[in-house]
């Protein structure tokens, strides 16, 4: 940091081809990085496809959403009903946080005294920081026992999509938080001005000339919610099946990696990493997904 | 923008801001729940002896100081590794290419895919690349290398969204005064951003923090004071994970593990916004009013 | 260099490193042993690491790991590599603390992880839906159990799969509908400790650790090292400490039971 | 006159308003706004002290004075947005004599329903040009598809924005050049059909032919309306002004130091600043 | 002429200052800045089309007409900040008779080191006032305390803001009103001695205390430096000007319609347009 205290680029006192070259130099080193930091999902894209690859040539990669079931030591590795839990799971807790994080926000930037708006932040970031075991410890003494008492066996999709929410919360809450707080306060000044209620600038003015802000954070949050998996494993139930309810038990992909990866060997470890190599695809179509609502959003703004 | 005024008594605004109230207590409750399972559990095992001793038989009984260094190291090269990467990508994104470019849209989706990548799948990737491939073996370092690649995405995006509002305003008033890209950036952008940048490496480093299956794969299992970062080293997430899950009888320390990390935490994001506002101070010469 | 486990090179080459890498279930045993290992011989530095069993299976293979912890009976396939036991572990059915089973049989047990009976009333239980818990594929607890009860995995109908013993502790002191199998040891000490579960025997296997140790339970695992010949000096020594009489009390004390009686 | 609807407020346009109590009647009539001791604090920092004003109705006012005096935060008084501004303090009281002031007390979007403002600075919403005028009306309940499309153009041929906007409604306020955001936002005030118009320096951006437009409007406009006009330029509040306060900044607080009507106060100024300060004009 | 080492480019300070090429002498000398052929598009909506103006060197050149007509697009062409905004794409050369094009043509930074701006609304950076005119004094080079400190002082003294804020030059630049921050941005770019000044609106924002005195320092510096001014008070321009150039959108393209000594364009205008133009002055 004391090369930017030092101010690095003094222009007029060396020749202009050595300031030139440090130009040159500072714009490649930053591609460089750049690049680098960008290629980092390749390298694990590579990974996985060498790991899985001995299994995929064997029999194409339909076979891990045609086969009978999930039945790794057998040679049977249907993944569609894992595929389906990952989604569920994260459009479920999504669909839980998002409001809950806007009401969050609003409240925080527009109602709440600056004291509690402190100690809510403070709260949030608190609630970031605890490890995703402790999340689940806590899924499964309080979560999973009362939906357990509404239909057992507990550990089921909804109990995950509730601790993933609380979860995620703190993600997209604190950046939709920035977004609300970055709406020019020109906007709020002249909706008042013109006797428009609380509700109405929030709802029509505020929100919408956030949403890019909010859109960005509920992507981040299903990433998170989708790669989650120690929460999963312990209040899910992992069951390989469909679900016919939110109370029935599920096995998400990630959950799978982190159960059996430990002690499998030859093509179950193989089809695990399958599994890895599926999330990402998952992931890539989700947000391919969320890039052309966002253009399109772009484009049919008024 | 902070408040939009204060209470009106029309019935529909009092209904409006007692639903804004009732769902941000209701949502405070729902966060304050396993917080204060970890405060109310976690105080028994408190103790001036369990921050500087070392863990015993399993980690049932004795301290936890050589899994507070052990975490500290890692968190440290996650953060001294992921930062340049993140400000370069930030950088990239707001001065140089085009938002709607292809470059722009294939870098930022690169990073939304990572961000969805599970944390276990990057414990594999860091067990192939970092302890196989470049021999760093379940080391430290190769803990805190893999756990830079997983906060990388939540990072860059908060930097790019820093840079992205300190440079609005102030890249055409540098390049008038004759200033290059770079001396804007560094000199103005930067230290404008200073907050923003502050609050998205607060973020990273609590996600660096609670992560534990990225770590289970690479930082290692060994609860000893390390030598050095290529020794291995046992992260307190990792240790909250085995006391609980695996160690019978771990679950009081487990808990008095996950108040140290919160303890921990509050001290961290404290010494970064302290660090940051010394720099603001420092680098803008202004007196904050 | 990496190949024997001891790694570093750079460092003083006094230290002699090793490095035990598998299963979770014995990782806290091993880094006890450890400890008591390296408190003994100042020049040993042994390097604990968790990750499965067949995490130690690969890493002793290729050369990663000098040795492998692993918490099963080896395969047929997995002759290449030496194995010796350091320790058992019981398998013992468990209930919630309220539920008034006091003894399963094999046949029932049967019945109920095939979802032939569901409901505690055809136990002569409370009239409640029976909550089944199994462990995940490839586990050996999950082995152990297939192997004495005869159900093959892909029979057993389960309403949750859980990972590790904890899990399924928590998981049966949650409901006192559900049904689980877990080690013994620790299912003794979380009862001692106010966890609301109970062992219950299976017709006269009584599940308790000095049943295992008498050779009494059949429900049983090895907890083994693996590691391929030839062994360093002081890796073979420390196999040798982990069978001995003075790793037995370490054994006792992470609730398993000692092989050297 | 041939934009009656919004500068005479008829019987008609009276009814179909469903604001709770009665406004501006169509002729001009007597009444006046009071500031009552009006000072202004931000945090711990006094900016406007102890001024009192009476503003008549259905006329202009100009506020004039040296920048940073509290001109502006004077205008926030009249419709409570000092009520947003986080630590901003306002003691003494702003009453309509012609209106409910009780009412208005209690409930700050009634008031500012009856008194419209427009910024220094253009504000559009990230909306449509026509969106924008639609939002307004749509919060205060006018629905009637024929009336709020009679409304919006006329507001818009009002404030001279119609011909150059016409064909091209759907696009975004934001496409249009800095005069003519400002001119979209006075209209947006203006299909409101309030009783009372603060403008805060509504040319400052503006070239000498949309100046003129406005300052035309204006005129027009304060026969049916009671304008409080904040500007820099002498100049336009000589021409527009019947009644300039001048603020000025002693021992660093806004005070009101002299008011009259503009022929007196620029021919004949009494305080020894004024007459300095108009040397400049 | 207290302040002569702003004003006068003495033999010292042209040592002093590390520039590759030689600027400004100290007496006014003939040269001047010639647009060739300049059309601006932005995307595919041209906004200034072949436009040719002369603009004397050491004089002030007011460039007028009504909003939107492409003024400050032309000023965004003198120092290539056109290059910034994206989507907008300049055809057609300025050149600096006394400087060396060739080598401007290839760096942006050079040029815009010579060429020194002023924007409509005050962009000081969020530094204190000090480190606001030390920032760019360094970036350039000159570090020895004691000529930034001379430097600096000058600047602000030139500007009249030194007596104003000599007490507090560690305080936030945004803790001075709008008028302060404009003549701070003044200084600043005057810190770095350019040849070329560009103000857009300099004094849009400002009272009239304040806009004598930045016209006045106009007046001052055009003595030994080149003005650009944008303005839309055609009064300011009569009072500072000796050149104007006059715009007009035809067609919605911005175009130069007459051009001509500001005695001659305001007393006796040949465009139509202009005249009309002029009769709201
Ligand atoms: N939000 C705020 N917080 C703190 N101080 C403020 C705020 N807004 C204005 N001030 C201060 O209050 C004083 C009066 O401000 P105000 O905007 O009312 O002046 P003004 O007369 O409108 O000036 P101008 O002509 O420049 O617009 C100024 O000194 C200003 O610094
Ligand atoms: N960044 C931009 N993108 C697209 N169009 C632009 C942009 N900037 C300006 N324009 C358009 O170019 C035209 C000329 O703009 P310019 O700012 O040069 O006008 P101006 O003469 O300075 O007007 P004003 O007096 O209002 O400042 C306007 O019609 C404007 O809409
Ligand atoms: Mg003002
Ligand atoms: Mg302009
Ligand atoms: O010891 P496990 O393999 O059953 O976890």
């Amino acid at each position: 940091m004391s090369a930017l205290l030092e101010l690095p680029f003094p222009q007029a006192a060396m020749p202009r081809h050595a300031a030139r070259i440090r130009l040159l130099a500072f714009w490649a080193v930053m591609a460089g990085l750049a690049i680098a930091g960008t290629l980092i999902v390749l390298l694990i894209a590579g990974l996985l496809v060498r790991e899985s690859w001995p299994l995929i040539s064997q029999a194409g990669p339909l076979r891990f959403l045609t086969d009978a079931g999930w039945w790794p030591r057998d040679g049977s590795f249907n993944m569609s009903p894992m595929i389906l839990a990952s989604l569920l799971l994260t459009a479920g807790a999504l669909a839980i946080a998002t409001p809950l994080s806007l009401v969050f926000a609003t409240f925080t930037c527009f109602v709440a005294p600056a004291w509690l708006t402190k100690g809510l932040r403070l709260l949030v970031e608190a609630s970031a920081a605890v490890p995703t075991v402790v999340y689940g410890l806590w899924g499964i003494t309080v979560i999973v026992p009362l939906v357990n008492r509404i239909s057992p066996p507990g550990s089921s999709l909804l109990a995950g999509m509730i601790v993933v929410a609380v979860m995620i919360f703190p993600t997209i809450a604190m950046l939709s938080r920035a977004a609300l707080l970055a709406v020019p306060p020109g906007y709020v000044q002249a909706a008042a001005a013109l006797g428009v209620s609380n509700a109405q600038t929030v709802l029509r003015i505020v929100l919408p000339a956030a949403r890019h802000g909010i859109v960005s954070a509920m992507i981040l949050g299903a990433a998170r919610a989708i790669g989650e998996t120690m929460v999963v494993l312990m209040v899910c139930g992992n069951i390989v099946q469909v679900p016919k309810s939110l109370f029935e038990p599920v096995r998400t992909l990630t959950a799978n990696i982190a159960l059996e990866m430990p002690y499998a060997m030859g093509d179950h470890r193989a089809s695990l990493f399958v599994a890895g190599l599926m999330m990402l695809v998952l992931v890539s179509a989700l947000v391919a997904l969320g890039e052309w609502v966002g253009a399109t959003g772009r484009r049919g703004a008024p | 923008m902070s408040a939009l005024g204060s209470g009106m008594p029309y019935p529909r605004e009092r209904l409006w801001t007692g639903f804004l109230w009732a769902g941000s207590l209701l949502v405070a409750a729902m966060l304050l729940w396993p917080l204060l399972i970890v405060i109310l559990e976690g105080s028994h095992a408190l103790s001036l002896e369990f921050f500087t001793g070392s863990p015993s038989d399993a980690g049932r009984s004795g301290g936890i100081l050589p899994i507070l260094v052990s975490t500290l190291a890692i968190v440290s090269i996650s953060l001294a590794a992921a930062l340049p990467l993140a400000f370069a990508i930030a950088v990239m994104l707001t001065e140089v290419c085009r938002p709607d470019g292809w470059i722009a849209t294939a870098m930022r989706c690169s990073l939304d895919i990572l961000a969805g990548v599970p944390s276990v799948v990057f414990g594999l990737f860091g067990l192939s690349l970092f302890c196989r491939q470049l021999g760093m073996g379940y080391s430290i370092a190769a803990g805190g290398l893999a756990l830079a690649c997983m906060i990388l995405p939540t990072l860059a995006r908060a930097l790019t969204t820093a840079l992205e509002a300190a440079g609005e305003q102030h890249r055409v008033s540098g390049a008038a005064l004759g200033l290059s890209k770079p001396a804007v950036l560094c000199s103005v952008t930067v230290p404008v951003a200073l907050p923003g940048i502050c609050a998205g490496l607060i973020l990273a480093m609590t996600r660096a923090l609670a992560e534990t299956a990225v770590l289970l794969f690479t930082s290692g299992y060994s609860d000893r004071m390390p030598e050095s970062i290529m020794d291995s080293g046992r992260s307190i997430s990792i240790h909250i994970y085995d006391l609980s899950t695996n160690v019978p009888g771990g679950m009081p320390n487990a808990y008095g593990s996950a108040l140290a990390l919160l303890l921990m935490l509050t001290v961290l994001s404290a010494a970064v916004h302290w660090g940051t506002r010394w720099m603001h101070k420092h680098m803008t010469g202004a007196s904050q009013r | 260099d990496r190949a024997t486990g001891s790694t570093q090179p750079a460092e003083k080459a006094a230290v002699e490193r090793i490095m035990v890498v598998g299963a979770s279930t014995i990782a806290p045993l091993m880094s006890e042993i450890a400890k008591a290992y390296e408190q003994s011989h100042p020049g040993v530095r042994i390097e604990v690491q968790a990750g499965g069993s067949s995490r130690g299976v690969l890493d002793v293979r290729q050369g990663t790991a000098g040795i492998g912890m692993v918490s099963r009976e080896l395969k047929s396939d997995e002759a290449d590599l030496k194995h010796v036991m350091i320790a058992q572990d019981g398998v013992g059915m468990i209930v919630h603390k309220d539920n008034p089973i006091q003894r399963f049989t094999k046949q029932q047990i049967i019945d109920i992880y095939t979802g032939k009976l569901t409901n505690w009333r055809q136990l002569g239980g409370d009239d409640a839906p029976i909550t089944v818990v199994s462990k995940a594929e490839g586990r050996s607890t999950l082995d152990i159990f297939s192997h004495f009860f005869g159900v093959k995995y892909k029979d057993i109908k389960a309403h949750v799969v859980i990972g590790d013993n904890q899990q399924g502790i928590q998981a049966v002191a949650g409901s006192p509908a559900t049904v689980g199998y877990v080690s013994i040891g620790t299912a003794e000490y979380e009862a001692q400790h106010g966890a609301a579960i109970k062992l219950v025997p299976v017709d006269n296997q009584v599940p308790t650790t000095a049943a295992v140790a008498a050779g009494e339970y059949a429900i049983r695992r090895p907890l083994n090292l693996v590691f391929k010949e030839p062994l360093t000096a002081t890796a073979k020594d420390l196999v040798q400490f982990a069978q001995s009489r003075d790793a037995s009390a370490l054994v006792k004390k992470q609730f398993f039971v000692p092989v050297a009686q | 006159m041939t934009h009656s609807t919004l500068l005479a407020t008829s019987p008609h346009a009276e009814r179909a308003r469903p604001a709770p109590q009665s406004i501006a009647d169509s002729v001009p009539s007597s009444g006046h706004i009071e500031f009552d001791d009006i000072s202004v604090r931000y945090g711990n920092n006094k900016v406007v002290e102890a001024v009192s004003l009476k503003v008549p109705r259905n006329s202009v006012t100009a506020m004039i004075g040296p920048s940073g005096c509290g001109k502006s935060s004077m205008l926030y008084t009249v419709n409570r947005l000092c009520d947003l501004i986080p630590g901003c303090c306002v003691t003494g009281s702003v009453a309509f004599s012609w209106l409910d002031n009780e009412q208005m007390r209690k409930d700050a979007i009634l008031l500012r329903r009856q008194v419209g403002m427009l910024f220094q600075r253009p504000n559009p919403f990230p909306f449509s040009i026509w969106k924008n005028l639609e939002f307004a009306l749509k919060q205060h309940g006018i629905r009637a598809k024929a009336e709020v499309n009679e409304r919006i153009e006329s507001a818009l041929q009002e404030v001279g924005l119609w011909d150059e906007v016409k064909d091209r409604l759907s696009l975004s306020a934001f496409a249009l050049s800095g005069g003519q955001q400002q001119r979209l936002c006075l209209a947006r005030a203006l299909v409101l059909q309030p009783a009372v118009l603060l403008m805060d320096e509504p040319c400052s951006a503006l070239d000498p032919i949309s100046t003129q437009k406005i300052e035309d409007l204006i005129l027009r406009l304060s026969r049916t309306r009671t304008i409080l006009l904040v500007t820099h330029s002498l100049g336009q509040a000589r021409r527009v002004a019947s009644q300039v306060a001048m603020f000025w900044k002693l021992d660093g607080v806004g005070r009101l130091i002299e008011c009259g009507s503009a022929l007196d106060l620029f021919d004949q100024p009494r305080h020894e600043l004024t007459q300095s300060y108009l040397a400049y004009a």
